[in-house]
């Protein structure tokens, strides 16, 4: 057995070396300062790897577009507001089609906010936070075993889809340790020598750039990056579902809240193991799993929403469920994680009412 | 504090259950005491924050007063009182001092102290087992500290025994 | 010339800088431990006390007042 | 007996959140002094942005504009701009000056922005850690430079004073160190000169001050005043880089 | 009469000096050059008036954010990639709830893109592409003449909340002229005496901040913003419509996109007296006019979103609807202005079909 | 008869979109040339960032990777450090490398990246209408210093070599100007020296051209060719900067 | 090219009409010839880009040629014929030229091209009427040239009386 | 010394800084229009050129070619 326990930074940081990940760039931020740690410490032990520390996050994105462009797997992590920062750099590759991971740590917000966690960044994450039409996969892990995962697995979404990969992580998962069995060292990364910059030898010369002089081409352009989202949308749906069948109410949560909400609906089953609540895990946020939610309400009219922010995973399940289900929703924005037990009491209160008003 | 919360994770992993250790970080400012949460089930664990802790291990006073105050009814704290004198103790829990800076003089280390309250710790804890631990000691020291293996092994062993007395 | 001087406990952090820095040896570290759970320095009481004023320009926490003759 | 020394007026009578022995808490005394000397209290505006003295308003009595990381100089142009009259001065660790804010920083200073810059040098990223700073010094070992800051891949540590004095229009700019009485006094001095310009709007105007971090420099508290004189100073002399005439 | 000609730049530059704005920071980026151009002439003619350019648009909007804690009425512009550099500020801003204005003339994106325009940027706009739980008013003009208005307002609108208020122009709207009647100077400016850092004499030091020591301070504060933002939602909701009385089918469109659909379905008007089209414009985007669109859907049944993005008030008309309605859309994204010709053709296309349809 | 001189090949055989006169035009004309005496063309990887340069790709016949504004340097940076044997060099307007991107620029420097900063310093941010750049002129009448520039208010413009040249892992710094023969060889030079430092990894590289922009000067071009050596080279003097030794 | 389109604009915006100005920009990219276009209507403006033009004034060859094609069937396009030479003309517009340059000599001020080719223009439009533009010329032209009222209204006036003749 | 040059026109922009540093004043600007709208130069055909290149080195646009013997 391999496991090891581990910082959940450090799974992050050490999966993507697993990964080929060779070039890191970043800069201190609270609650991620322990993955350029882990990468200042490893890289140098690998061979060919890169360990830079910026000098911003707005140089680290930049380095990041530099080295992909160069055809690196390349990683920076960051907090939020350093993301903020960084949303300028994640259009332009976008734009340029590039892939990278982007590893957020979510503390809370706005502003300095405060360093521990929390889920208000899912906007931001979801909707290109940057300017113009683009997205980003957004993967959510809940478990270090997942940020691994996850982080391992970015980096081919990433260069499947020439597009940005962000893991959104929060201060919770970035902070603890657990036990975790890192994925086996990628041995054959793609070929990307049809694109990437490397001098113009036996070639035209290449330009990887997002600018377009004439206003169709980048009419075009658009275009084709939304076809290229729609199949995204269309491959690449992720989701863990709990005993959705016989669920009378079916939670929603993703990250940290899901976790919590286990635990809840856990509790409860303990105390009445007649109550029916199921759950919905999105892993990833976008592409966002809309269908098995709309699915899910054919037969589930109560839908309960739980995130550690004042709401916007909501908007995405209203769109999914497009007017056929009551949403509920408890939030609790900014670095407070309450316990199951509490988030218990909610749940079962919704879920009570919700039957007594139905055997009425 | 944090290392040996680490190392009752660790022991409790190689025993394949499921853990979470989660240090405590204040605020991006300087100061306070350090603490840590080792969550230890038979289940997947949902929050790594324990609101409501079954065992606490106070290293010293104002530590002793926070926490004790958290634990559950019929918890357990452990604690060191080689610096703690308990001016109260919590009526519906137990408590009990283990002298381990004395101790750990003793055994002529003073940093194997951690150590006495771990081997304390699992003797009230029962979440592991002494064999285990000390089978598992190597790993859990990791490889630079091979070296202290013994007296941290006899450390464990003492602070497990004193509780037996 | 003769002075004393006054330690706030609670704005002390036994940093010792005033100790390392009185010419006359007046302060040490004590067995109070404030509510940050700091040893705090104080004066002591059997050594004289030039009033220079120098442990209060270290002190970083501003928990010394110095007077003079 | 008379009084000479009470403590500020202008401090916050609380403790504060810095370690032992920790510079910051110094430079934060020094300047609660100048704003009780030089009757200042109710005409200045701090700007701390992140780092270890994010929280000076509990430190000082004063009016403050929490500033984003990096971005003092640029904040406290907007609020100078608006309120000439005021004391205007950011509070800025190394990091924060000197990595993500050199740009704000330089053009701030270019302008000639009638603001001071309070930049405590620590040689670190102390409150995320103890990270590489763009002052850290060759060789040293720090968090993010595991095997000690190499010149050849990282650079050789910044001298922000020594760059500042090109531009035409800083007015004032000195490094000091608050590690030793002597130095304590001179790092007074060279603040109150600092205000002086500014009030004078003769332009822009830096203190510099090697700064002791004995949590992430891993030392005694007398250690690392130690450390500053014998290290620190040889890598970032003392002393006034520019000054020009006040009007 | 005091109608002039002027640029759109123009008109909000000159608002902005009538509503009392007397402290510019910019930076040039097409197309809105002519804004901090037109600034850096006039505020050094107006009492106190000062312009500066800053260094780039990061320090700019934190320019705005050192001056809006003075006590100023101040104001920035910049187009999309530099909008995307303010967000960080932008955040800090909504956190500390200080008031500003923040000019958008919208270009091509994603990255560097096109100069020209485009609606690409409404979710950064109405979700905060900041991190954090936080909202910023969105004000969407479609003539110079409301360029000029809408600036006018935001201003009040930002003292009112203490919130940074967004200004969404775009490329066509910045570069047009059109006769202008200017608002009057504004005389008597909100007292921010309370709340400014201005010297503690007389009175406690203040601090303007964010960032919150204990977990549940910050937890607090968002639900503070919150209410204040569930507030602006309740009061501040602007639209305009035509002819949804008798409508068959309803357009929604803002901005420039509006000003073609409104030329499209007069175009169809006099082709087809009979053709029952109707207009949805919201005039705020955040706040969205959510419930004039679900009110009428009571009524009508589809519902015809055009932006010039791929697609993204179109989530909005969604959560709107809640499922009570058919959404059709059209969109060109990116620098292309399609005539109302062109538009007229697809509406003209979808309202035949759906009424062949109904009468099947 | 012998050719002696033909249009380089590394040049694309289209017209390119400068105004008549232009610097950028005889930079790049510079740049190309060496690319073939040198034999770099297939080595050589340029990053242009938004500025009149901003199409350099359909002028320049090798590989390019757009920059955000600014943000030249950190993409060189990550270039290069993924290719360290390609010649990598940003393309950077004085607006770009001076004022937003100053930070970077520095950075890149300080750590001594093996990558070349060509600096064009035109006075102007001329892409987008010729507003006020950090280089412009004390007085300098621009679209956003309609009154000229106060140095008062703006400060004086920055010089990029000087600065630069005090940082230690600087290779090779030098000013030059394209505005007559004589300068153009000499600009030729510095570019071939600033790639063989590159080549030979001493440090990082800059060559700052102080280069005609007729339009938005509103100047003809010879008298623009005048008005370079007139006033902007009092300004900005040429030379060598810095210059270590090549391994 | 763009201060005539302002004329127009300003003068159909005196006289109470709807109208919007539009000045053309290529990409952030230098060179290529400057264009401008103006909506004159009697309603509110849908989209300030015309698609179909029903006038187009060209100044010179490539603009000749670039705008004659989008002009609507039946369309007008005065050109002015001391830089234009016309190869062929769409056989479904009318088409006008106007040697604004020697008659702008004749004037003797080279600078009233634009104001000669402006009469011309509201002449064959009848967008504006001549005396409303001559009233308003003051407000037009601005404070700063009230000096060349005289000559700019002779200008307007010969070129709106060349296309009589 | 004795030489020649060629001019692309399509390249030139007319900036006339050929015109200025010829030392033989070989170069004038022609009736020729290019198709960006350039009057181009060329050189006069009655003038000598001693092929020194000093046009090609300034020429932004690199539309001469210099020939020598
Ligand atoms: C945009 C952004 N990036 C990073 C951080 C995290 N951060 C907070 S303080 C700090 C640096 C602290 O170092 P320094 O400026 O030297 O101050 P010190 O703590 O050493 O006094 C960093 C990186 C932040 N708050 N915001
Ligand atoms: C973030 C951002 N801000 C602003 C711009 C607009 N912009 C494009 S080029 C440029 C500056 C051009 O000046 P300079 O760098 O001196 O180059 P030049 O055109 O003078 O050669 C600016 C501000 C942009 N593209 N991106
Ligand atoms: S005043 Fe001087 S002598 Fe007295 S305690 Fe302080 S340092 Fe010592
Ligand atoms: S210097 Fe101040 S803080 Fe330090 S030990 Fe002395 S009194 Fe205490
Ligand atoms: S970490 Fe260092 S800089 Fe920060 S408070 Fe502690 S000693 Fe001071
Ligand atoms: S605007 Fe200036 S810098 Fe740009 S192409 Fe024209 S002359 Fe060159
Ligand atoms: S080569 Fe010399 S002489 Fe001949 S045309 Fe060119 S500049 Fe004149
Ligand atoms: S120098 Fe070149 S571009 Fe300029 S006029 Fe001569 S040939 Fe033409
Ligand atoms: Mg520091
Ligand atoms: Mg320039």
């Amino acid at each position: 057995m391999n496991k090891q326990l581990m910082y959940g930074t450090h799974a992050v940081a050490e999966a993507a070396i697993q990964a080929g990940c060779r070039y890191f760039f970043g800069y201190p931020i609270t609650p991620q300062n322990e993955l350029p740690e882990y990468m200042s410490m490893r890289m140098p032990q690998v061979e060919g790897g890169v360990f830079l520390q910026a000098e911003s996050e707005v140089a680290a994105i930049n380095m990041v577009l530099g080295a992909a462009a160069a055809g690196a797997r390349v990683m920076t992590s960051s907090s939020s507001p350093g993301i903020s920062l960084k949303q300028e750099g994640i259009s332009y590759m976008a734009g340029q089609e590039l892939p990278a991971v982007i590893v957020n740590i979510v503390r809370g917000g706005p502003g300095l906010g405060h360093i521990s966690f929390s889920q208000g960044d899912y906007f931001q994450s979801t909707r290109g936070g940057g300017h113009g039409d683009y997205r980003t996969i957004v993967l959510a892990p809940d478990s270090v075993q997942e940020m691994a995962d996850m982080t391992y697995e970015a980096f081919d979404l990433a260069d499947k889809y020439r597009n940005p990969v962000i893991v959104l992580g929060d201060g919770i998962l970035g902070q603890i340790m657990e036990p975790v069995v890192m994925p086996k060292p990628r041995k054959k990364l793609p070929d990307k020598s049809d694109y990437i910059v490397n001098g113009r030898i036996g070639r035209p010369s290449r330009v990887i750039k997002s600018f377009f002089v004439a206003n169709k081409d980048l009419e075009d352009h658009n275009w084709k990056l939304f076809r290229k989202f729609q199949m995204i949308e269309k491959n690449e749906v992720r989701f863990e579902t709990e005993n959705l069948e016989d669920a009378k109410m079916v939670v929603i949560a993703y990250g940290t809240g899901a976790r919590i909400a286990k635990g809840a609906i856990k509790r409860l089953k303990k105390e009445d193991e007649n109550i029916r609540i199921g759950l919905i895990r999105p892993t990833t946020l976008w592409p966002f799993p809309s269908k098995i939610i709309k699915d899910t309400s054919r037969s589930i009219s109560d839908f309960f929403v739980f995130e550690l922010s004042t709401g916007q995973m909501i908007d995405d399940v209203k769109l999914a469920l497009e007017g056929s289900g009551h949403v509920h929703f408890y939030g609790r924005p900014g670095s407070v994680v309450p316990a199951p037990s509490e988030l218990a009491r909610v749940m079962a209160r919704q879920y009570y009412q919700l039957q007594k008003a139905k055997r009425k | 504090m944090l290392s040996m919360g680490q190392a009752i994770a660790k022991a409790a992993m190689m025993e394949g259950k499921h853990v979470t250790y989660m240090p405590s970080y204040g605020t991006e400012v300087r100061g306070g005491t350090a603490n840590c949460t080792v969550t230890v089930s038979d289940e997947e664990i949902a929050s790594p924050i324990a609101s409501e802790p079954e065992f606490v291990v106070a290293l010293n006073q104002p530590s002793f007063v926070r926490f004790q105050s958290l634990l559950v009814s019929g918890g357990f704290i452990l604690y060191n009182s080689s610096l703690i004198q308990p001016d109260s103790i919590r009526s519906d829990i137990e408590a009990m001092g283990v002298p381990v800076m004395e101790m750990a003089s003793k055994l002529g280390n003073a940093k194997v102290a951690n150590m006495i309250l771990l081997g304390a710790f699992i003797k009230v804890s029962n979440l592991i087992s002494l064999d285990n631990l000390l089978k598992n000691l190597p790993d859990i020291l990791g490889a630079g500290k091979a070296k202290l293996l013994k007296v941290n092994e006899e450390a464990i062993k003492c602070g497990y025994n004193y509780l037996k007395e | 010339m003769k002075g004393t001087i006054t330690i706030t406990g609670e704005f002390c952090k036994g940093c010792e800088f005033c100790i390392e820095y009185c010419p006359k040896d007046k302060i040490q570290i004590t067995e109070k431990i404030n509510s940050k759970g700091y040893y705090t320095a104080g004066p002591k009481e059997d050594v004289e006390c030039n009033g220079c004023g120098l442990c209060a320009l270290m002190c970083p926490e501003a928990a010394i007042e110095v007077y003079r003759e | 007996m008379k009084k000479v020394y009470s403590r500020p007026k202008s401090l916050h009578n609380v403790a504060n959140h810095y370690c032992p022995g920790c510079g910051h808490s110094i430079i934060h005394r020094i300047i609660a002094e100048l704003l009780d000397e030089m009757d200042l209290q109710g005409k200045a505006i701090c700007v701390p942005p992140p780092g270890c003295a994010v929280l000076a308003y509990n430190c000082l009595d004063i009016d403050m504009v929490e500033a984003p990381h990096g971005r003092g100089a640029a904040v406290a142009t907007g609020i100078k701009r608006v309120q000439p009259d005021s004391l205007v001065f950011s509070y800025q660790g190394d990091g924060d000056l000197a990595a993500i804010g050199l740009a704000e920083t330089m053009h701030a200073a270019n302008r000639g922005e009638n603001i001071t810059a309070i930049f405590v040098n620590n040689a670190v990223y102390a409150m995320t850690g103890g990270q590489m700073a763009p002052t850290t010094l060759a060789g040293m070992k720090t968090s993010t430079s595991p095997y000690g800051r190499n010149p050849q891949n990282e650079g050789h540590p910044i001298k922000v004073c020594e760059i500042l004095s090109m531009l035409d229009r800083v007015a004032y700019a000195e490094r000091v160190a608050v590690n030793s009485p002597a130095n304590i006094k001179k790092a007074k001095k060279a603040t109150k000169k600092a205000f002086e310009h500014q009030l004078n709007k003769t332009g822009f105007s830096i203190v510099e001050y090697l700064s002791p971090c004995p949590t992430n420099w891993r030392m005694g508290t007398i250690e690392s005043c130690k450390w500053v004189d014998d290290v620190m100073a040889k890598n970032f002399p003392l002393g006034v880089f520019k000054e020009v005439k006040c009007k």
